[in-house]
């Protein structure tokens, strides 16, 4: 392939953070109409590579060049005026706007000087019935869930018909129906010539998705490959740098102890009747479509939303939880599923966060800052988190090495019951790996761990038992040996042994 | 025929100082007392915060249909088109203290600002004797202000011997003439005299001598003619020996002078209703006297 | 703030296509400032007779325009997460400029044309030095305006020597002091910038973009908009109105007095905007509420004297009917 | 705004755990106040020979104990995303009740105590006045303490019936005219308080919980804290402080006056938190930058009157030294 040929190419791109390089010497040339994979663990530099070409971030060294011409693209609008469309890691959406408002924010239809709404309406109408997804163009993203965020987000990007759409995990909060929709529409906009790239820890996505793949360790280009010819092992090992056995760990024995029990749970509009209880050592999953209420449901439990009725056990004894320090108080710990939302207090350092909540432990009085330092370090170093310091702000981690943090802030609660809402988004396989073994040995030692997760693979790999969730009640409940993707999808959809039509993502390719 | 109601509307600036809070008080007090002692007569009492809202207060007091309007205008050619639109409706309208561009009134009253000036520069002049240096501290930058320091400079212009160190505004402010005096003492190593032409502020001055332990400053002149300070003279104070009047009792008698005037009575004993024009003279309190001005309760 | 509640019962993802969702979506929140505005009218017509003279309401109405107009500007300002300390002073910084500029001109209709251009376009000189220092300086909005506050109230005694400035032209008074088809000029021109306005926030790209400004500068970035330049706008847009402002103001009084015109007015300004439903916060507001707020702060003026309650005690109502306006709106924001 | 840039050019290693690391980190744009003030303090004294002498350094710090006291509280409020206006109209109302409660007492040190006990428990209380507005209320802080503030000022003055308070105790004038050691009372009180706030803000629970306040209400509230009851509390302690300095204001001058005491002192403090280089959007900020943020304000006064500037460009001066500081600060939020 001759370089004239590229549709765009980076040649020797660095760039660094006032003196800490994250990428070094980037050279790679994309084709028109290849779907090009970015593989690397957290902090990697995967996103910082895609903020360069999409102008968010400025390169300190090296030149891009789109089709053969040497490009300056200095802010996300000239990316745009170049065709370069952007799906970013975090959500970019403005609140207090309806959909159709945000998908076409900053690329505004007009008639004379002002806006054409009808225009706006109608063509956010036929993207989301592009998508397949039954969302009012009128809503505001305010109420919108996780996943119908994201596919705003995707509609948002498609507006322009771009040349080179960028990627950056969509699909995280995607659950697979969203998915296959997703990919569906990406080999449609190949069939068309646009080039996509596309930022996954799912392997097995990049594998039926990509072309090519390039994967980033340390900043560093470490292999771009032929996807027919690398699967899914090689992949890892290439970006971790070692060999990577035994994704899911073995899972260990439940007890006979009900750890946490919850009767007849009611949220007004919301959740009817949810009754399960979890044993100590047990994984209980939950599986679900978006908005089936599994995060309701959880935060019913810790207290932060108002229940209409229900009982909650702990240890088999009643508890009253009126709010979220109640619940720490009994042992329960939640980890939510929008963790810049709700979980980490972005200008904070890494001790300040893992101690937010622990904060009596470390303070007679005075806080007691070496030891939250040290008992950080200590998190730091079992999760392998990632930062220039521990005196790092968050907001300067990435995606995954902040989940980490929000998971040592939990665990230093000291929790009997932990909660994790979707715990593995945004994080690459090594991470997900160590989370996984460390809620085995949480379990080893008599936790009781609910993992409320999208990733049917993850509730197949991790859970004792799974209950699947449709529209604010348990649709039923599956046992280990019971347990594949298409159960979980039947329940999920709410149809009851029709095997023979369930939706398969590997069908699909 | 039955009398009347005679509805008068008093309109001042809101108490944002010690003198401006006497106004308030004696507008207020000046409505009871009349409330009182004469038949059919309501009163309306407002107090603005600033110029374009007195302008506001103005139009309501006309709404609610006054016949006659005492104002002191926070400034005047603010206020000017406002009293000309009362004034030309026929309501008699009696401008207090601070005069119109263009004359729009049945009577003005005022104290006589560059009175107060020179019958300080005067006393001060020669309670030093003729000589020695003085440190002024001016109020709000306002005209009243200017009128007051140009007749005090001229006076002091024709003593040689005394020399003015610095001249700077507090505006009337107890507090920031403290601050300013601080800042005097340290600027200035030998000081004879202060003059600060308000008795708020005086007392701003005298905390900053005390506590700079000083003595050289024999003789500190405020002005206005506050309670307090009077009281000062009545007791023999070593340093505040004086004071000289602006009182702002002369809303009160702006209400007197409306009363009289709206309703074509005599003013007292004369053979005429309402003067055009009357000035309160600028009368020097010193200890002969001081015992004269004291009212009880007053709130300057 | 500490629990999570939804506000819309309705299921707001499912595409239901019913008639209801064609209406403007009204919450109670966004009503409450036109509710709070009812009762007060119902309630000062209640307590006064002379409130519903029509005289008194075009007195209400011209008190209200002067602030009511830099209001109008200030809510882009507000919406877009900024805020502007400095209108009060730089109404008297303009008043004055546009008096001298009067004098020196001299009489006429001419001069008094000149003079209005020169008025919006000084007006809009100053807001940009404000958005410069706020965007290229990168000063917040409240400390660069606190500073330009006191900035343009000094030269503006500098420049007249403290004194009062009075017009000289004939014609110049009747444009604040005017009238047409029974109402002020000024509430004309305070509701057709009100107008103007609406579109500019509701319909146009530029409205479009200092919401999604406010609301969040970064995602507003990442969608190609210029931030800088969004900001930097809403500052010109409330300088240019509080030129319109110091035009009305100085010529219904014919003069400018520089220590004292525009006093307060940000915080009236403010005030008007936050009753009007506009939340501090940025990202959202509508200049139809911030019309109706500086009308309630009019109308509880004009009744506090009215009803001749005790100057001392006019602040406490003043207040509390602040406080209730607002509390009206159950307001989720801090 | 538009780019996110790390200040602090380190090692990436978070292993590393040389004694650099143990250093307390400081980013330029935590040191600028700090430079600001040497920067001022040197042209001063260039610029005046009285500038240094002692006694003038200690007038400073006594002028700016009043407001810097009060701006201590601020920072809390600030930090936890608040503001408070009614800071200003507060120390007048406090002010006058203590001085009607100690001519009530009678003389003699026992009432001078009852006094300054009850001047810290009237100020918390109307802190907490304010603190249950912004959270039981749900009204934003700038409008609840806007309409506290007209409140407080308006029961000011009709408690006093608008006119002066002059105590009648002996005793009083020593607290805040009085020295220790050569210092101010009011200066060691400023310097005491500043110490304790700086530990409460930095080692306590309680300061960490009012950043995350201030930084992510939600991310605070699904961390266990206690949102509303931190915020709230933020609003008493500025009354607290308000309390101290209504005493220290009115024993100084014996007396209190209704109209002007206080008066734009929320300004002033506002203005000294800005400075000092906390962030108006809340979430971080010092109580040493504070204190510097007082004293650099302070110093502009002072040397504005030592110099003799014409007076009608004294805020030209001040608006330009106070936008150089926070320039030097190069902040990235608005
Ligand atoms: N604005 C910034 N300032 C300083 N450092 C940054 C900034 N943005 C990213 N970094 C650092 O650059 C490195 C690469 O981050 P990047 O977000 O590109 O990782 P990533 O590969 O996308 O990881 P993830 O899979 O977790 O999203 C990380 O070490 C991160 O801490
Ligand atoms: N604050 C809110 N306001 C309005 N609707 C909401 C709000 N929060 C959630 N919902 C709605 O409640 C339903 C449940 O959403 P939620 O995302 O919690 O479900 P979930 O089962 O956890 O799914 P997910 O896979 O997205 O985590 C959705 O229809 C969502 O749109
Ligand atoms: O307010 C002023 C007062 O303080 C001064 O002493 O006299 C004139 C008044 O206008
Ligand atoms: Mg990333
Ligand atoms: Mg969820």
């Amino acid at each position: 392939m001759s370089e004239a040929q590229a549709i765009l190419s980076l040649e020797n791109i660095s760039k660094s953070f006032s003196g800490v390089t994250v990428l070094q010497n980037i050279s790679v040339q994309i084709q028109a109409g290849e779907v090009m994979g970015i593989l690397g663990e957290n902090g990697a530099g995967k996103s910082t590579l895609l903020k360069i070409i999409s102008g968010i971030y400025q390169r300190s060294s090296g030149q891009l060049k789109i089709a053969g011409e040497v490009a300056e693209i200095n802010s996300p609008a000239d990316a745009k005026k170049l065709g370069i469309a952007m799906i970013p890691q975090e959500f970019n959406l403005i609140a207090s706007l309806s959909v159709f408002e945000n998908i076409f924010l900053g690329q505004e239809l007009r008639s004379g000087p002002l806006l054409n709404k009808k225009a706006m309406r109608l063509r956010t109408i036929q993207l989301l019935e592009l998508l397949e997804t039954p969302l009012s163009a009128d809503a505001l993203i305010e109420q919108l869930s996780v996943a119908e965020k994201q596919m705003v987000e995707i509609a948002k990007a498609l507006v322009n018909d771009a040349q080179i759409l960028i990627m950056d995990e969509p699909t995280t909060v995607l659950t697979s129906q969203e998915v296959k929709v997703l990919f569906k529409l990406i080999d449609k906009l190949k069939s068309q010539g646009v080039t996509i790239l596309f930022i996954s820890h799912k392997l097995k996505e990049v594998k039926q998705l990509c072309d090519r793949l390039m994967i980033l360790r340390d900043g560093d280009l470490i292999a771009v490959d032929q996807v027919s010819q690398i699967d899914e092992q090689d992949m890892a090992r290439k970006m971790v740098g070692r060999e990577l056995n035994q994704v899911f760990p073995s899972r260990s024995k439940v007890l006979d102890n009900v750890a946490l029990r919850v009767e007849g749970l009611s949220v007004k509009n919301l959740l009817n009747d949810i009754s399960f209880e979890v044993r100590q050592g047990e994984v209980l999953g939950f599986g679900g479509l978006v908005g089936s209420g599994r995060t309701e449901t959880a935060e019913a439990i810790m207290g932060l939303r108002r229940r209409q009725q229900g009982r909650i056990y702990v240890q088999q004894q009643p508890v009253n939880i009126r709010n979220i320090k109640d619940a720490v108080k009994h042992g329960l710990a939640y980890l939510s599923e929008d963790r810049q939302g709700c979980g980490l207090t972005m200008n904070f350092t890494i001790p300040e966060n893992i101690s937010l909540i622990s904060l009596s432990n470390y303070s007679k009085g005075l806080i007691n800052h070496q030891q939250t330092r040290e008992k950080a370090q200590q998190y730091v170093r079992q999760f392998d988190i990632k930062a220039a310091s521990l005196d790092t702000e968050l907001m300067y981690l990435s995606g995954g090495n902040q989940q980490k943090v929000y998971l040592s802030k939990w665990m230093d609660t000291q929790p009997q019951i932990l909660i994790l809402d979707e715990p593995t988004r945004g994080v690459d396989v090594n991470t997900k790996k160590e989370i996984y073994h460390f809620v085995q040995s949480m379990t080893e030692q008599g936790l009781a761990v609910v993992v409320i997760s999208s990733d049917m693979e993850e509730l197949i790999g991790l859970a004792h038992r799974v209950l699947v969730m449709r529209e604010g009640r348990i649709q039923g409940e599956l046992q280990q040996q019971d347990l594949n993707e298409e159960k979980i999808m039947f329940l999920a959809a709410g149809l009851h042994g029709e095997a023979a039509s369930a939706p398969s993502l590997q069908e699909q390719h | 025929a039955v009398a009347k109601t005679l509805k008068v509307g008093v309109s001042v600036p809101s108490a944002d100082h010690g003198w401006t809070a006497g106004l308030l008080w004696w507008a207020e007090k000046a409505a009871a007392d009349f409330k009182k002692s004469e038949k059919d007569v309501e009163f309306y009492v407002v107090a603005a915060s600033s110029g374009s809202k007195q302008v506001g207060d103005v139009e309501d007091l006309m709404i609610k249909g006054i016949d006659a309007l005492v104002i002191l205008p926070h400034n005047p050619a603010t206020l000017q088109k406002v009293i000309e639109e009362a004034y030309n409706s026929g309501i008699y309208t009696v401008v207090v203290d601070r005069e119109l561009e263009t004359p729009a009134q049945n009577v003005f009253i005022a104290g006589d600002n560059a009175g107060l000036g020179s019958v300080s520069g005067e006393w001060l002049a020669k309670e030093m004797n003729g000589k020695g240096k003085v440190v002024v501290i001016e109020g709000m930058s306002i005209p009243i202000n200017k009128q007051r320091v140009d007749a005090f400079n001229e006076v002091i212009a024709k003593h040689p011997g005394i020399t003015i160190l610095d001249s700077q505004p507090a505006d009337w402010s107890t507090q920031k003439a403290l601050a300013v005096m601080e800042n005097y003492l340290q600027k200035h190593p030998k000081i004879d005299a202060v003059w600060c032409q308000d008795d708020d502020m005086l007392k701003g001055v005298m905390q900053a001598i005390k506590e700079s332990g000083r003595s050289d400053i024999k003789t500190v002149l405020g002005g206005a003619g506050s309670q307090d300070i009077i009281q000062m003279v009545v007791a023999g104070d070593p340093v505040v020996r004086a004071t000289v009047t602006y009182p702002p009792s002369m809303v009160a008698s702006g209400i007197a002078l409306a009363i009289t005037g709206a309703r074509h009575e005599h003013l007292g004993k004369m053979y005429h209703s309402a003067p055009s024009r009357v000035i309160l003279a600028a009368e020097l309190i010193d200890a002969n006297n001081a015992a004269e001005f004291v009212v009880e309760d007053a709130a300057y | 703030m500490n629990e999570v509640v939804k506000m819309n019962p309705k299921n707001p993802s499912i595409a239901s296509s019913s008639w209801l969702d064609k209406l403007p979506k009204f919450s109670m929140s966004s009503w409450a400032p036109l509710i709070a505005l009812l009762v007060l009218v119902l309630l000062s017509a209640m307590a006064s007779d002379h409130f519903l003279i029509p005289r008194n309401i075009t007195n209400v109405l011209r008190q209200v325009s002067y602030t009511g107009i830099i209001a109008l500007g200030m809510t882009f300002v507000i919406i877009a997460g900024g805020i502007d300390l400095s209108v009060g002073s730089m109404v008297a910084l303009v008043g004055v400029l546009v008096i001298m500029l009067l004098n020196y001109l001299g009489d006429g209709w001419l001069a008094v044309s000149i003079a209005i251009g020169a008025a919006m376009v000084m007006g809009a000189a100053f807001g940009a030095l404000n958005g410069l220092l706020t965007t290229k300086g990168k000063i917040t909005a409240f400390v660069a305006t606190l500073a330009t506050m006191s900035i343009f109230r000094s030269l503006t005694l500098y420049i007249s020597d403290a004194g009062e400035m009075v017009s000289q032209n004939n014609y110049y008074p009747d444009i604040g002091g005017g009238y047409w088809l029974g109402i002020p000029i000024p509430v004309w021109l305070f509701i057709g910038l009100a107008f103007l306005g609406h579109i500019i926030l509701r319909h146009t790209a530029y409205g479009r973009h200092v919401c999604a400004v406010g609301s969040n500068p970064k995602v507003a970035s990442y969608s190609a908009i210029n931030v800088q330049g969004v900001y930097f706008l809403t500052f010109v847009i409330v300088g240019f109105t509080v030129g319109l402002s110091a035009v009305m103001l100085s010529s219904r009084l014919n003069s400018v007095s520089p220590g004292d015109a525009g006093l307060f007015y940000e915080l009236d300004a403010i005030a008007a905007v936050v009753i009007g439903g506009t939340s501090l916060a940025g990202g959202k507001g509508t200049l139809w509420g911030t019309v109706i707020g500086a009308i309630i702060l009019g109308i509880i003026n004009n009744m506090l004297n009215l009803m001749g309650v005790s100057p001392y005690l006019q602040g406490t109502v003043k207040g509390l009917v602040i406080l209730i306006a607002v509390l009206m709106q159950f307001k989720r924001e801090r």
